[in-house]
């Protein structure tokens, strides 16, 4: 039990790697950079392994939650109390405690492993950098945040590794601070991220007044106790709020607006954070939270559509962009969009399998691109690429791998994932939602082609970069490789873990995360009791979808073949071609962000009126100016007035009879008495108290 | 106290391991200290007066000892004639002494203050001889091997328990520290 | 014999002369640490002078007698012959006196510095409390003697020592508090301030305070040891005398022999400090592994170790009478270094002889004084090395600026002071 | 030779006692008034020790090692009240010490 008895070990040795960059990181060689910071994350990833191992073991496949508490950070020792539901009170606490169940143990896994992968990616990619100990430092401080929000066994600490992870976040985005698009996008992520945390924050507080706990097991027992009807209104509320929270972290449609631009960073970091790791704690958040969401059917339903919705705006963004790293961006988003949909669904375990697998391809794809923007010397423009594929054989491979994964070719990872959630939208335990299959089948189309238009215009057709580029064109070195390839073997080997059952498979991953999800569908008392839903009569149903899927995607990559295979310098895009006002919409991101410059920021006026934020300011600047301090300057000119007045009153009639008077009366008759006892001497104060002493002396000898 | 007693009492402090206490000594003493305690507020020079006050307190700390005493004497030493006195000299040396060694030494109300002094020393003087028959002839004994280690008991307590003092003691060091901090900031001309 | 000279001798347990109330024998005691503290000083000079001489490269005295050996005493006739010069502006009184405190403060302190368990005028139950205490009123002495002459160099340099002195004696004090702390880890769990009890912790508890909880020990000893040099306004802290900016320090009005009781308070304050170091931290008078190397032999080879030394320097004297030149000027030097050898190896056959005497434990007169003999060389030997260091730091180091001192004394000796103590104490709590 | 009482120290303290009242009602110096007063506390520890050999316990001189704290404390406040006051009136006359401001 060593390793589950030390599990808060886990999340302190990246904390020791990020403390020791913040102190001596300016002094440190590189080789010591790399040894301390890649070290804790190398070792908290063994741990991290041991540490599951065991879990599996103490808990025999029941999947009960190991919880671990060090002690009460937040708490009011008993003096602040809420009242709960049932009359109750309970007391505001929050500990310092870890969880480890499969979910979180899942999360434990991909984001320790995928983390040293990206880390040991970094030591070469950062190699020419300036500020290397800062990112490391950085990084390892991600690492550690990351940790924290995903081994909380409470709403308040989650909320502090949530906070940590978005502060990476932005630290890290704003790497390259010289850059003021760099720094814009650390402040975008940043504020568009706070609108979400307020949610969540709300949402938190708001569960924990009504069921009396930050703790995820307390709450959960809660859920699970029948005392709370299916669409209980204040659990709706709060399972709303959480969702905004997670929209935010997970870049869900109206506030996804960071996440493109967040691509200024360094690309390890855009691998790590925006697209494996910290996106997807809004998914863990939800998952966590799923007893909630369970009892809140339309916060459930509200979850769903926002899913499938950002799925196919932002997959069909994707069909234009040239930034390779901003079409893997909006992949990111799309694929975001699928997970919540599955979430939404009340298939989490699809869900949560698709983070999963997403985390392999999707950090592949990050760091190939990576690989590609080094080989180009930076260039990350695709219209200036092609014809790679034979100068750099290992980015070229494994990201075509990674391609086959996210477009949903089996039996490579994304197939068994995607199409689990497909078929769950068609067909879950909570209903059918042949609409939102439609829009993810959609999505599935998209994604194909603009991720097979990725690969041809990077490594096919002709070579349009300029001269002196071409010429520097070189593979990566093997720190950067190797990660390409562990992490290409995850993309095709990830998705054998949950083969569904209709593919003969035993679906290994949702049997491990049962435990978390089975109890509340066995708790809730909802009438319609949810069956297995892939039974034997759909079989054949579910073999019809996941052939017209692998269709689309065959499709959809056959499309991108036929336009972009031999792209030469002055190739067109065919949707400019066959539909030009849909292009310009598209490429630049459906107005989005000039629709959120008109509405909230104020940054573009309609005539001479600001709307937003700064227009709110502009309008209160004016009322503060005129209405407010007229009003003041009118009070002054009264007060003015009035002290006039008072002036005359104080000279004539206060300072004459009733102050002089009595100094004069003190002067003459009273004050040679008062001088005999104080008149400045020190010393015959000192004379007095010895006065007082020979009083007491002699009324004590002659008493 | 019955004078068989007081006689036991006698031949067991005069038995050889009792320090050098002779009634000659306290005369000596107790003379030096009165002496030098008149040069002190008789001295037109403050150094001189300052030096007269370390007699004045080295003389005391040899009574202490004669009151089997031995750890106040140390502090006594330590504290007073190693610590404050040279504060004293120190604040001599920084203000402007040969203005004041010039001017009267004593101020207007002298005589008024001589007589309060002597009214209290014939106070004392009634005192004393009114009650002279409260006073035992000789003290109590007083281990003095061990006067260190009692007087410790008492501040800091023994065994895990509290002394009786240690509060008192703890509240000293504050008001040393207040002390400290209070003649830091005054002193200083710029913090 | 009279009874009362003969009943403290008699006595079968070792008390110091003070404890037993033998007051003939503190008188004795005190002549002989008065004489010895004395010669001591005035060896002291020569070795001084000789060592740093060898340290420059050159020869030092070496025309009055052999080597210079009679140097300080022709420097101790010349300064009692010089006039007494007493400034006209100075206060008479305080000028004539301020000497002696200081000496008189140096040589008090002497009473209770234990040379052996009972070699030691007295055992006060208050020891160290004692020596600190009176080595602090040093400090009065120098004071005054700055501002009795009535001059800015020895007003300047009495201020600046005694703000140096009442500096250091803080951190100073501390560290003597962690070694005091360190006697109380006994089974009754008191400790002691008396100086005889604090060797005779070391004792029962095996081990020299210095390597007790290292490297606590070790620190409050290095503080000590750097605080004492400025005690003692010795080289590197002797900027109370830096005779580039002050002239002479404090002493600069002296002359003649009152100048030389202010050397003498200060070579004598110097041995002082280092005997207290030498008792709290490195064993007293104890031999080397007295626990280890324990057996009635080993005992006996240690005890000829002071006969030993002093062949070895009758050997070196001898080597030096054959390294004279063969020249007639060099005769009569040949001859006063041969007596001094032949004094020497005396000595040697003297010490020699007590030892084999007073072999055998009992508690004969002999055996006595044989100990005592052990005792008292093997504590001079260590206040020697000591010695030894004061002259190596003159010679080696810079002098400090004196806001750098302050710092030193106020910001790094005393925060480590305080921290060791405070260390040393939990630990104590910890192990006990 | 009579034999040294409790009173006899008790004698002596008066004495140191009453010296030290004199000095600080009639000296004009600063310093010296706070030597005074010094003089005085040393009246009251002698009386405690010597009480404390009388009653044949240790309090009395517990209280005397707190006084002598407290002597610490006063005359480290009262130095430093003094030297400021010289700094900006640059006199150690008490009597000179009469204004409530300047």
């Amino acid at each position: 039990m060593f390793f589950l008895d030390h599990i808060w070990l886990i999340p302190l040795f990246p904390a020791f790697g990020a403390a020791m960059m913040f102190f001596f990181g300016r002094r440190l060689q590189k080789a010591t950079v790399n040894a301390i910071c890649v070290g804790a994350v190398v070792v908290a990833f063994l741990f991290a392994c041991f540490t599951v191992v065991e879990y599996t073991h103490f808990a025999h496949g029941t999947g009960r939650p190991l919880e671990k508490i060090v002690y009460t950070w937040l708490g009011g020792n008993g003096h602040l109390n809420f009242l709960k539901k049932d009359g109750t009170t309970a007391s505001f606490n929050a500990d310092a405690g870890f969880l480890l169940d499969p979910l979180s143990s899942i999360w434990l896994l991909f984001v320790t492993g995928v983390g040293m992968l990206i880390h040991i990616y970094s030591v070469g990619y950062m190699a020419h950098e300036g500020g290397y100990y800062r990112f490391f430092g950085y990084m390892n401080l991600f690492m550690f945040s990351m940790l924290t929000l995903i081994l909380a066994n409470n709403y308040m600490l989650l909320f502090v590794g949530w906070e940590g992870v978005g502060l990476c976040s932005y630290l890290l985005i704003g790497f390259y601070f010289h850059r003021k698009s760099a720094t814009d996008a650390a402040n975008k992520a940043f504020i568009v991220n706070r609108i979400g945390d307020a949610g969540f924050i709300l949402g938190a507080l708001t569960l924990s007044w009504y069921l009396g706990s930050f703790r995820f097991t307390d709450i959960n027992a809660l859920a699970h106790s029948g005392h709370f009807a299916i669409g209980d209104p204040v659990l709706t509320i709060a399972a709303l709020l959480l969702f905004v929270g997670a929209c935010g972290k997970s870049a869900q449609l109206p506030l996804y607006v960071w996440l493109p631009d967040a691509m200024e960073g360094p690309t390890p970091v855009s691998a790590l954070i925006h697209a494996a790791t910290m996106v997807t704690a809004g998914v863990y958040m939800v998952a966590r939270s799923n007893a909630v969401f369970v009892l809140a059917p339309t916060a459930m339903k509200t979850v769903a559509i926002i899913g499938a919705l950002t799925a196919v705006f932002a997959a069909s963004i994707g069909l234009v962009q040239n930034d390779i790293k901003r079409v893997l961006a909006y992949s990111t988003v799309s694929q975001l969009g699928y997970m919540f949909l599955a979430l939404g669904v009340g298939a989490f375990a699809a869900g949560v399998f698709h983070v999963f697998t997403h985390a392999f391809f999707k950090a592949l794809l990050f760091l190939g691109a990576g690989s590609v923007i080094h080989a180009m010397s930076g260039e990350q423009d695709m219209r200036n690429m092609g014809d790679l594929r034979g100068r750099i054989p290992t980015t070229y491979k494994t990201m075509l791998i990674a391609t086959l994964a996210i477009a949903g070719i089996p039996p490579l990872a994304g197939f068994f994932s995607k199409d689990e959630i497909l078929w769950q939208a068609y067909r879950s335990a909570y209903g059918s939602f042949p609409y939102l299959w439609l829009i993810g089948f959609g999505t599935a189309l998209m994604t194909a082609f603009y991720m097979a238009r990725l690969i041809f215009l990077t490594f096919y057709g002709q070579p349009r970069m300029s001269h002196e580029v071409e010429h520097h064109i070189h593979e990566s070195p093997k720190s950067m490789t190797g990660p390409l390839v562990v992490l290409a073997i995850g993309s095709v080997c990830a998705g054998w873990l949950g083969v569904p059952a209709s593919l003969g498979g035993t679906n290994a991953f949702g049997k491990f995360l049962e435990p978390v999800f089975a109890q509340e569908t066995a708790a809730s008392v909802a009438p319609t009791a949810p069956q297995e839903p892939a039974g034997e009569e759909h079989r054949g149903l579910e073999w019809m979808l996941m052939v017209l899927s692998v269709v689309a995607a065959v499709v959809g990559g056959g499309w991108a073949y036929g336009y972009y295979a031999n792209a030469g310098k002055g190739y067109t895009e065919p949707i400019a071609v066959q539909a030009p006002p849909l292009y310009t919409a598209l490429y630049n991101k459906w107005f989005v962000d000039e629709a959120y410059d008109y509405a909230f920021t104020g940054r573009r006026k309609i005539g001479d009126v600001r709307l937003g934020a700064m227009g709110a300011g502009e309008a209160s600047s004016w009322f503060d100016a005129k209405i407010i301090d007229g009003a003041v300057n009118d009070v002054g000119w009264v007060t003015r007035a009035v002290a006039t007045l008072s002036k005359w009153w104080d000279k004539w009639i206060i300072d004459g009879p009733l102050v002089n008077g009595p100094a004069i009366l003190c002067r003459f008759p009273l004050s040679p008495i008062a001088r005999l006892f104080e008149w400045g001497l020190v010393q015959w104060y000192a004379l007095v108290m010895v006065a007082g002493l020979l009083g007491f002396g002699v009324y004590y000898v002659w008493k | 106290m019955n004078l068989a007693m007081n006689s036991a009492l006698n031949s067991t402090i005069n038995s050889g391991m009792a320090p050098v206490a002779t009634p000659w000594f306290f005369y000596v003493l107790a003379g030096v200290a009165v002496i030098s305690g008149v040069l002190v507020i008789t001295r037109r020079n403050a150094v001189h007066a300052a030096l007269a006050l370390i007699v004045t307190l080295l003389a005391v700390t040899g009574l202490y000892l004669m009151l089997y005493a031995p750890f106040v004497a140390g502090v006594q030493i330590i504290v007073y004639a190693g610590g404050i006195m040279v504060l004293f000299l120190f604040v001599i040396m920084l203000v402007n002494i040969d203005r004041s060694s010039k001017e009267r030494r004593f101020n207007r109300i002298w005589a008024v203050g001589l007589g309060a002094a002597c009214a209290l020393l014939a106070l004392f003087v009634f005192a004393f001889t009114k009650g002279k028959a409260l006073f035992p002839d000789r003290g109590m004994p007083l281990a003095e091997g061990s006067n260190t280690q009692e007087i410790a008991k008492m501040l800091y307590g023994e065994a895990g328990r509290m002394g009786q003092y240690t509060f008192a003691f703890e509240i000293a060091s504050l008001l040393l520290l207040v002390a400290i901090l209070g003649a830091v900031i005054m002193t200083k001309k710029k913090i | 014999m009279p009874n009362f000279i003969m009943s403290y001798l008699d006595s079968k347990e070792a008390l110091t002369p003070g404890s037993a109330g033998s007051q003939f024998w503190a008188l004795i005691y005190v002549l002989i640490i008065f004489a010895g503290v004395s010669v001591a000083v005035i060896a002291m000079n020569w070795i001084e002078r000789k060592l740093l001489a060898h340290f420059q490269v050159r020869l030092g005295p070496m025309r009055v007698g052999p080597h210079g050996l009679l140097q300080p005493i022709a420097d101790a006739v010349k300064l009692m012959i010089k006039e007494d010069i007493i400034p006209a502006e100075a206060d008479q009184l305080v000028f004539w006196f301020a000497p002696m405190i200081g000496l008189l403060a140096a040589f008090t302190v002497y009473t209770v510095i234990p040379f052996g368990p009972s070699q030691a005028v007295s055992d006060m139950n208050i020891g160290i409390l004692f020596m600190l205490g009176v080595s602090s009123l040093g400090v009065l002495g120098i004071v005054v003697a700055g501002w009795a002459s009535n001059s800015h160099y020895p007003l300047i340099g009495a201020l600046r020592s005694s703000a140096q002195m009442v500096s250091y004696e803080v951190a100073m004090g501390l560290a003597v508090v962690s070694a005091i702390l360190m006697t109380s880890l006994n089974a009754s769990g008191t400790g002691t301030l008396s100086m005889i009890g604090i060797v005779q912790a070391q004792q029962q508890q095996g081990v020299w305070f210095i390597f007790k909880f290292f490297p606590l020990g070790l620190i409050a000893f290095a503080i000590f040891a750097i605080a004492m040099v400025a005690e003692t306004n010795r080289a590197p802290f002797d900027l109370a005398e830096a005779e580039s900016e002050l002239t002479a320090g404090y002493h600069t009005e002296y002359s003649g022999l009152r100048w030389s009781l202010f050397m003498l308070a200060e070579y004598a304050a110097m041995i002082a400090v280092s005997s207290i170091a030498v008792t709290l931290w490195l064993g007293g008078w104890m031999r080397p592994f007295p626990n280890l190397l324990h057996a009635p032999a080993w005992d006996f080879i240690f005890s000829l170790f002071p006969g030993l030394t002093f062949l070895a320097l009758a050997a070196i004297a001898l080597i030096g009478v054959a390294r004279m030149p063969a020249h007639s000027f060099f005769r009569i030097q040949r001859i006063g270094l041969a007596v001094f050898a032949a004094l020497l190896g005396f000595v040697a056959l003297l010490l020699l002889v007590i030892a084999v005497a007073g072999r055998s434990a009992d508690m004969s007169v002999a055996g006595r004084f044989n100990d005592g003999i052990d005792h008292v060389y093997w504590f001079v030997l260590k206040v020697a090395v000591f010695m030894y260091l004061f002259i190596w730091y003159r010679a080696t180091w810079p002098r400090y600026r004196f806001d750098q001192l302050m710092k030193i004394g106020w910001k790094v000796m005393l925060p480590i002071s305080l921290g060791v103590l405070i260390v040393t104490a939990i630990v104590g709590v910890i192990f006990s | 030779m009579v034999p040294i009482t409790t009173l006899h120290y008790l004698v002596v303290a008066a004495a140191l006692f009453v010296l030290g009242v004199i000095g600080v009602l009639i000296r004009r110096n600063v310093v010296i008034v706070l030597m005074s007063i010094e003089l005085i506390l040393n009246a009251v520890n002698l009386n405690l020790v010597a009480f404390s050999r009388m009653w044949g316990n240790l309090h009395g001189q517990l209280f005397a090692i707190f006084i002598v704290v407290d002597a610490a404390a006063e005359a480290a406040v009262g130095l430093g009240i003094l030297i400021a006051f010289f700094r900006n009136k640059e006199t150690v006359n008490v009597d000179e010490i009469d204004l409530l401001k300047w």
